[in-house]
């Protein structure tokens, strides 16, 4: 144990623990939305977010961007790439919705059922990446890992005064970029009329619907939105890490499930508070111990706190988001 | 699941025998059985009970009666462990009773039904009942599994057959098949009690409302309490069936249960208890006689209204 | 003689002087490692189909165990129980391999790996079937601190392993090795994508070499990351990236990185070269010399006439013979003698990697 | 709506009924606990299916819309049990209840007949719904429903968890309702009072229409009186 | 698809079965037992097509039936949690994987733990806690862990519940991997030692080899397993946990303990799948962290969804399945998680009840499905 590793740069650790929450957050936000409305949690969730780093490589090979370019092209890369990976995740999402919730909707099956086939899907997706795209195409598609070019160059933007401490490019990004989408759903959810449906649903889907509240559109929305918040998660993503791989998803969709139960679930501001508070915790244990110990320690910090707040943080509903 | 048992015709009949259902109680006719002393129950600002005092005797039928929100319910939830209350206690044959669980004030004596009904939706009648008669049956979850402590059966007990009849009376019969039987046994009979064995196999969620509120009283009975707390059980009965309830409420009394009715129905609450306790936002506003009750000016601004209106 | 009995429904008996045989090679075929187990396996077939016998009639059967040893097991029970098999390459990986010799010494199934290097295989419970081409971790890793302390010329080496069966006891070797020449050992995750704590601590450490003991999945994003951070200090891996795809997946940031690994280079122009060139369309790549010598010591058995597994052990314990890839004979424990191997340093240059140096270990 | 049936999985709730209602008339639907009210009133506002039979709204045949659809068309139903949201606040609300609409002007005119009829609610504005009393949560969800500009208000149960003084200030607002033009179907446990105020009133009995008349008609019938009046 | 399942749907075996009389049930449950006893030696065409070594790459069948026999005792294990007591528990693997380290880390020579014992009490080097005693040992140890799961966290409602297990599952496996001078590393365990037998053919009666002995080991506890579980089920605690899943408010007015009952499943469960962690580290012989990653928790949940959760007989047809078909189909290779993942998702769309339901859910979702359908006005 290491505690003076932790003191020491406990301000550097602090920005890589919110850097890597922020993707947590993001993502999470799509189980919260999907849970708030359905009560369900969407297991394919993590390979919406996959499908989004493989858009953004997409767009770039499309356009053949590299590191280097001016930096016109590299904001239109960025952007295109963004609304790409937005719009891909999305579409992933509603496909996931239509093909293997919505028909068990229609026969009123447990929520264990869901499960299930979120795995199913969930399991498809990846193996589209892993292994049926390079069955056809070969190369990149495939398991192994894969290379996305920077685009962005990483350079220290500024350095915190009195602490000392360098900020990059990506880093303002991922930070900026999380919050600005976050703090955008939870306005849209709250003040917008189709918001106000969300909520409605998620609170008496009859009555909603006795308000004129077209229930399966808002689920729509809900799955579009939260696959649009993965797609952003996934530019992110690739800015910082540049790479993807088929099974990418896993380990960051648990995490961020993880981040949206510390939060509350279903409640949007609480996916935010979730997922960076795993990210620090996460930052902080790999700094006491090494990272062979976060996830324990993460699972810990959630018991924790579930033992005293059983609902999370935050807790729970998304139509009592605003509390 | 395999199907039970298929009960004999004789069964159905609605004569039902008293012995086999009454219940010992410990205590003499009119002393306290249930005691709120001073309960204040708060949610959050909402202040549902306001310093409550009355006690319940045994042998009574008590009404309890109020306007919607005064914390009749509230009241119930809080005798029987749902909620615990913010300040006061409750006292159970003299035993403080406020703050222990639902299930353990259960194995007390005190069994309730609910306003909304709360059934098992996918048990049958029977096995409604029956989890209600489980809960004084002592097998562990170790002794279903093993079956390791064995009775000696009565005559009666033993099985029919020759091989298992000699088996029986050398290794006797596991108490948890005991139970079982005796619990099976006592639950048709407090089916035919309430007058709905024709549909002990039905599934509860397909019974008619009318049978959904006496299964939900036998299976209350079924744990044997000696406090009994009804919920509003007239609740959408027609004049008819609320004649017959009250009629069922008194021979619930007779089995030798104390009962707790809540009711805004003034006919049958004037009718079949002995004593009605009033609450108005919290507050006792009123005790006495239903005479007393039903004069007394308080009540009748607070609740009753002008007599035509009282539905 | 090898009592098995009789579960292997489907299939028909070997044995006796008929000589119809298969050969097992078990690995990682599919996922994320396969790109450094198919080359060797590769390797194994072009072996088999330059051999030249007219008597025996004898195929190689290739088993995916994704390198999982849960699904190893299985295989080897399958290939122990069925007479015909007389003769396993393999496994790929230390850990499946673990989990099957003993069934494969059950079933005296004779095994020849091209690169299994964990220690224990042959120095804590050897058994009498396994054998191995390549030298163990104990080697490995003081080959390794070898080239971080005299090629690179580091005194400050950060270490960092994935926490798994083959990084971290060669990540061990090496931090052995290098005694006070090591400032700071981490660990990782497999899995991990984010290595901000690892390289917050590189930083305070000031490392002048960086080695990584794990897979290719993990180094190329730690590397990309370490380079990020404007860390340009010398990266060494070991054989667990010794793989085309190593260059593939870490793109410009891996330029210059150093894998080592315990195999010489191909000469590009050798007729080996050639020929696996044209087989399987691309340069031979790791192992693919240890897995053609692995099945080269099995048909060479075969020409002696070899024809149950007792006779195939027999032979291969006593080979000893010249080899593509070094000079093979076996010792007690089924190792080949450390001096016969040569360590080669390689570098990643443009996405290949191309031979550096050859590094000799000092026992 | 006419001949409509509606299943429950395997119980049949409604045998074949017909229910009219005209423009501008105070309908009541009464009858015990259980005989199918509130199921008469899922099915017109789209909120379950019919099983047979149609439901003809302003001569338009709306049986295969939704709800949201019919509800656009102006038919409007207050559930049994309020159905308030009860994280949201009174404004939210009520703005729920205008969800469909898009005439901004029309629908400020609306919050301030709202507020006139309920100036309870103008006080209460920012309160959240979940910690209104029963009462107020009633005005609440009329008040909602009314934000909707029914053309045909169906109200099931208003009165229910009602004090005796509430009870008559619901009926009296339902009265004021319909004098300002809309039409209304109220279903009424309390069958002295629904039918007292009403023009027309029909009797359900298990999932069948079995008496139709006026109210004053049904208020003297003795059938009624005993059954739903627990006068002998 | 559904034409198939219509058909079989007509058969009504359930119904069939509860009618026929009861020494034709005893005679034919019999049979089906001393045919899976048969099975390894199955060798009969056209029968033997369902052997799973016919092709040159195929698995050893006796091998692949011991562990779907494993994998339907982890299966009854956690359908006592799932079907039965209604809890969502994604981390089952963490007692599956306790049971296999505790028959390791006591039975093996080579273990830590085992050599910490020889040099604190001067034993030989052979010594080791014989595989007898590591029964109990296992059994305890996974129980305990499932009392000390589930105490403070049973509280928690379902899906709050569904997240902490599957970290409980994650905590279990990391901790085994990263204690290497308890657990042995990532390295693992050799040496886990097998059930005591006479020597046949100069090699222990359990050996690696002749994996059908292994097979009628698993299936004789299997029996039991199920026999025992089919006892819960049909008594006061089965009542009790059915109670809880509809309304445990309710339940616990009616003086259910309600905790209580759901702790006692939680340690049923962990300690079934304790057994079966034993049973298939014994057989490996070797136990490492890595045999179990949270694939296999999902993998568990899926085999007891699929059959019919509730349902013992349609949790067994899960495990089978879900087990067998991808060592059946190994020609596919690469493609079988592909198949595998959409074979979940087209089970579960066409039959949600799951493909041999418990009545009561089946009649549960029928009545659902029946609202659904009706509740969707524009049907
Ligand atoms: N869980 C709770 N949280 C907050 N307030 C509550 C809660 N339960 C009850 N209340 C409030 O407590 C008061 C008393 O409610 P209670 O249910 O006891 O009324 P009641 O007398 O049973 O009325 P009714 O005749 O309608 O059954 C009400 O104002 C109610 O809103
Ligand atoms: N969701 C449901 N599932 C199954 N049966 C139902 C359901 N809802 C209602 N029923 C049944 O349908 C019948 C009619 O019920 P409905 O609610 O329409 O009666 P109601 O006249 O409105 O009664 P109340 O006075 O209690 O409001 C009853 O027998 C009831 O038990
Ligand atoms: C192919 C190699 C990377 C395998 C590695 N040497 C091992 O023992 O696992
Ligand atoms: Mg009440
Ligand atoms: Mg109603």
């Amino acid at each position: 144990m290491d505690f003076d590793a932790l003191i020491n740069g406990l301000d550097r650790h602090t920005l890589d623990g919110i850097t890597r929450g922020s993707i947590y957050a993001l993502v999470a936000l799509g189980y919260t939305m999907v849970y708030g409305v359905m009560k369900l949690i969407n297991f394919a969730h993590s390979e919406v977010f996959m499908v989004g780093t493989w858009t953004v490589l997409g767009t770039y090979t499309v356009l053949g961007a590299t590191a280097g370019m001016g930096v016109g092209m590299v904001i239109a890369a960025t952007l295109l790439a963004l609304l790409a990976a937005m719009l891909a995740s999305a579409g992933t999402a509603l496909a996931v919705e239509r093909i293997a919730y919505r028909p068990l909707r229609k026969k009123g099956a447990p929520p264990l059922i869901f499960l299930i086939t979120g795995i199913g899907c969930s399991l498809v997706l990846v193996e589209t990446f892993g292994q049926v795209l390079r069955a056809f195409f070969g190369p990149p598609f495939g398991r192994v890992t894969v290379n996305i070019p920077s685009v962005i160059e990483t350079k220290v933007v500024f350095t915190i005064p009195g602490i000392d401490l360098p900020v990059t490019n990506t880093r303002l990004l991922i930070i900026i970029g999380a919050i600005v989408m976050m703090i955008a759903l939870d306005t849209f959810v709250n003040k917008s009329r189709l918001g106000r449906g969300v909520r409605a649903v998620a609170q008496d889907p009859d009555t909603a619907s006795l308000m004129g509240v077209n229930q399966e559109r808002v689920i729509m929305l809900v799955f579009v939105l939260g696959g649009a918040m993965a797609g952003v998660a996934a530019l992110l993503f690739t800015i910082q890490y540049d790479i993807t791989k088929f099974d990418i998803g896993f380990i960051i969709g648990i995490k961020a499930f993880t981040a949206a139960v510390l939060g509350g679930i279903g409640n949007l501001r609480g996916a935010l508070v979730g997922g960076l508070l795993l990210g620090v915790v996460e930052v902080y244990a790999s700094q006491i111990w090494d990272s062979s110990w976060t996830d324990v320690t993460a699972f810990i910090v959630l018991v924790l706190v579930l033992m005293f707040r059983p609902t999370g943080l935050l807790g729970e509903s998304l139509g009592k988001a605003r509390a | 699941m395999p199907e039970h048992e298929i009960v004999g015709a004789e069964e159905l009949k609605d004569t039902s025998d008293h012995d086999k259902i009454a219940i010992e109680t410990s205590g003499a006719v009119g002393e306290v059985l249930l005691e709120v002393d001073h309960v204040t129950l708060r949610f959050g600002g909402v202040v549902a009970l306001n310093d409550v005092n009355f006690d319940i005797r045994r042998g009574e039928i008590l009404g309890l009666i109020g306007p919607n929100g005064a914390g009749k319910t509230t009241c119930f939830n809080a005798m029987t462990g749902v909620y615990t209350p913010t300040e006061g206690t409750i006292r159970f044959k003299d035993q403080e009773i406020a703050g222990t669980k639902p299930h353990r004030i259960n194995h007390l004596g005190i069994a309730r039904t609910f306003q909304n009904i709360r059934l098992f939706p996918e048990m049958s009648a029977l096995e409604n009942v029956m989890v209600g008669c489980d809960a004084r049956h002592k097998t562990s979850v170790l002794g279903v599994l093993f079956r390791a402590y064995r009775v000696r059966p009565s005559e009666g007990e033993l099985p029919k057959s020759g091989i298992r009849r000699s088996f029986a009376k050398v290794f006797g019969i596991s108490r948890h098949t005991l139970e079982e039987r005796a619990g099976r046994r006592r639950s048709m009979e407090l089916l035919r009690f309430v007058g709905i064995a024709d549909r002990a196999h039905e599934v509860a969620r397909n019974l008619p409302y009318g049978y959904q509120r006496r299964l939900e009283i036998a299976r209350a009975l079924a744990t044997e309490p000696e406090l009994i707390c009804l919920d509003e059980p007239a609740a959408g009965f027609n004049p008819a069936e609320k004649e017959d309830l009250m009629g069922l409420i008194r021979r619930i009394r007779d089995l030798g249960h104390t009962v707790l009715v809540i009711e805004h129905d003034m006919k049958l609450v004037l009718g079949v208890t002995d004593r009605i306790v009033v609450l108005e936002f919290g507050q006792k506003i009123a005790e006495g006689t239903p005479e007393e009750v039903a004069r007394n000016p308080k009540v009748i601004a607070a609740y009753l209204g002008e007599p035509d209106d009282a539905a | 003689a090898c009592g098995t009995t009789d579960t292997g429904g489907g299939s028909d008996g070997g044995g006796g002087d008929d000589c119809t045989f298969k050969i097992g090679a078990m690995g990682a075929l599919s996922g994320a490692n396969a790109s450094i187990v198919i080359p060797s396996v590769d390797g194994a077939e072009l072996a088999l189909d330059q051999w030249d016998n007219d008597e025996c009639d004898v195929t190689l059967e290739r088993f995916d165990t994704e390198g999982d040893p849960a699904k190893a097991t299985p295989v080897a029970t399958q290939i122990a129980g069925d007479e015909s098999f007389i003769g396993v390459i393999g496994g790929a990986f230390s850990g499946e391999t673990r989990a099957t010799k003993s069934i494969y010494q059950d079933g005296g199934v004779p095994m020849i790996s091209q690169s299994a290097t964990a220690t224990d295989l042959t120095q804590e419970d050897p058994v009498e079937v396994f054998h191995r081409l390549v030298p163990y971790d104990d080697y490995q890793g003081a080959a390794i601190a070898k080239y971080l302390t005299d090629e690179v010329g580091a005194s400050k080496v950060f270490v960092v392993d994935n926490s798994e069966a083959y990084g971290e006891p060669l990540a061990d070797r090496v931090e052995e090795t290098l005694g006070d020449a090591m400032v700071q050992r981490d660990k990782t995750q497999v899995g991990q994508t984010d290595f901000a704590p690892t390289i917050s601590k590189m930083e305070s450490a000031k490392p002048d070499a960086i080695f990584y003991g794990g897979y290719i999945a993990e180094a190329a994003p730690l590397l990309k990351q370490i380079r990020d951070a404007g860390i340009d200090v010398p990266f060494v891996g070991g054989d667990g990236l010794y793989g085309a795809d190593f260059g593939k997946a870490v793109g410009d940031a891996g330029e210059g990185a150093v894998v080592m690994c315990p195999c010489a280079p191909i000469e590009a122009d050798s007729t080996f070269a050639a020929d696996f060139e044209e087989a399987y369309g691309g340069a031979p790549g790791a192992y693919a010399a240890e897995g053609y010598d692995a099945m080269s010591v099995f048909l060479a058995a075969l020409d002696d006439g070899a024809r149950t597994r007792e006779d195939v052990l027999a032979f291969v314990n006593d080979y000893q013979g010249e080899g593509l890839s070094k000079d093979i004979a076996f010792d007690d424990n089924g190792d080949v003698p450390a001096e016969q191997v040569s360590y080669w340093a390689y570098k990643n240059e443009g996405g290949t990697l191309t031979p550096e140096v050859e590094v000799k270990p000092e026992s | 709506m006419k001949d409509a049936v509606l299943n429950y999985g395997k119980i049949q709730a409604l045998h074949g009924i017909t229910v009219e209602v005209n423009e501008g008339e105070v309908v009541s639907l009464i009858g015990a606990n259980g005989a199918g009210k509130t199921s008469t009133m899922r099915a017109l506002s789209g909120v379950r299916g019919l099983s047979a039979g149609s439901v003809v709204f302003n001569g338009e045949d709306v049986t295969k819309m939704r709800a949201d659809q019919r509800l656009r068309k102006g038919l409007v139903l207050c559930p049994e049990g309020r159905g308030i949201f009860p994280g949201m606040t009174v404004t939210e609300n009520l703005n729920m209840g205008a969800y469909t609409r898009k005439d901004k002007a029309a629908v400020d005119e609306d919050y301030d007949r709202v507020f006139g009829l309920f100036p309870r609610m103008e006080e209460r504005k920012k309160q959240v719904a979940g910690t209104l009393s029963g009462g107020e949560q009633q005005m609440l969800a009329i008040g909602r429903a009314l934000m909707s500009r029914p053309k045909l208000l169906m109200l099931d149960e208003p009165s229910m968890g009602l004090a005796p003084m509430l009870i008559q200030q619901i009926f009296d607002i339902i009265t004021e309702i319909s004098q300002q033009g809309t039409t209304i179907l109220v279903v009424e446990q309390n069958a002295k009072q629904a039918l007292s105020r009403s023009d027309r009133a029909y009797v359900l009995e298990t999932g069948n229409i079995v008496k139709t008349g006026t109210g004053a008609e049904l208020l003297d019938d003795p059938s009624v009186r005993e059954a739903y009046l627990g006068v002998a | 698809m559904s034409q198939i399942l219509d058909s079989y749907r007509g058969l009504q075996l359930g119904n069939r079965w509860d009618r026929a009389p009861k020494w034709f049930r005893t005679v034919a449950l019999l049979l089906v037992v001393a045919f899976a006893f048969y099975l390894p030696f199955l060798n009969i065409l056209p029968f033997a097509y369902i052997r799973t070594d016919l092709n040159p790459t195929g698995s050893d069948w006796a091998s692949v039936l011991f562990l779907i026999v494993v994998y339907m005792i982890a299966a009854v294990g956690l359908n006592v949690v799932i079907g039965f007591a209604g809890l969502l528990d994604l981390g089952y693997v963490g007692f599956y994987a306790l049971g296999a380290y505790s028959v390791a880390l006591f039975g093996s020579p080579s273990s830590p733990v085992v050599q910490a014992l020889q040099s604190r009490f001067d034993l030989s080097e052979e010594w080791a806690v014989p595989f007898v005693m590591c029964i109990p040992i296992a059994i305890a140890m996974s129980l305990t862990a499932g009392v000390i799961l589930g105490a403070p966290t049973l509280r928690l409602r379902g899906d709050y519940l569904a997240i902490v297990t599957l970290g409980f599952g994650e905590i279990i496996r990391i901790t085994a991997r990263n204690l290497d001078n308890v657990t042995g590393g990532a390295a693992g365990i050799t040496q886990v030692p097998v059930p005591p037998g006479p020597e046949i053919d100069g090699r222990s009666f359990f050996n690696t080899i002749d994996a059908e002995r292994w097979y009628w080991l698993a299936l004789v506890i299997l029996i039991l397993i199920v026999w025992l579980a089919s006892r819960l089920e049909h008594s006061r605690v089965g009542r009790a946990w059915l109670a809880i899943r509809e309304d445990e408010d309710a339940a616990a007015v009616m003086g259910v303990a309600g905790f209580k009952f759901k702790l006692w499943a939680f340690a049923i469960g962990a300690s079934v799948g304790g057994l079966a962690g034993l049973l298939f580290g014994s057989k490996q012989q070797y136990v490492e962290p890595n045999a179990f990653m949270l694939n296999l928790s999902f993998l568990f949940v899926a085999m007891v969804v699929i059959g019919g959760s509730g349902n013992i007989v349609g949790v067994l047809v899960g495990a089978f399945l879900l087990t067998y078909l991808p060592e059946r189909f190994r020609e596919l290779q690469e493609w079988r998680p592909f198949a595998f993942g959409l074979a979940l998702v087209l089970v579960m769309v066409l039959r949600p009840q799951g493909l041999v339901p418990s009545r009561r859910r089946a009649a549960e979702i029928e009545d659902r499905r029946h609202e659904a359908e009706e509740a969707a006005a524009d049907a």
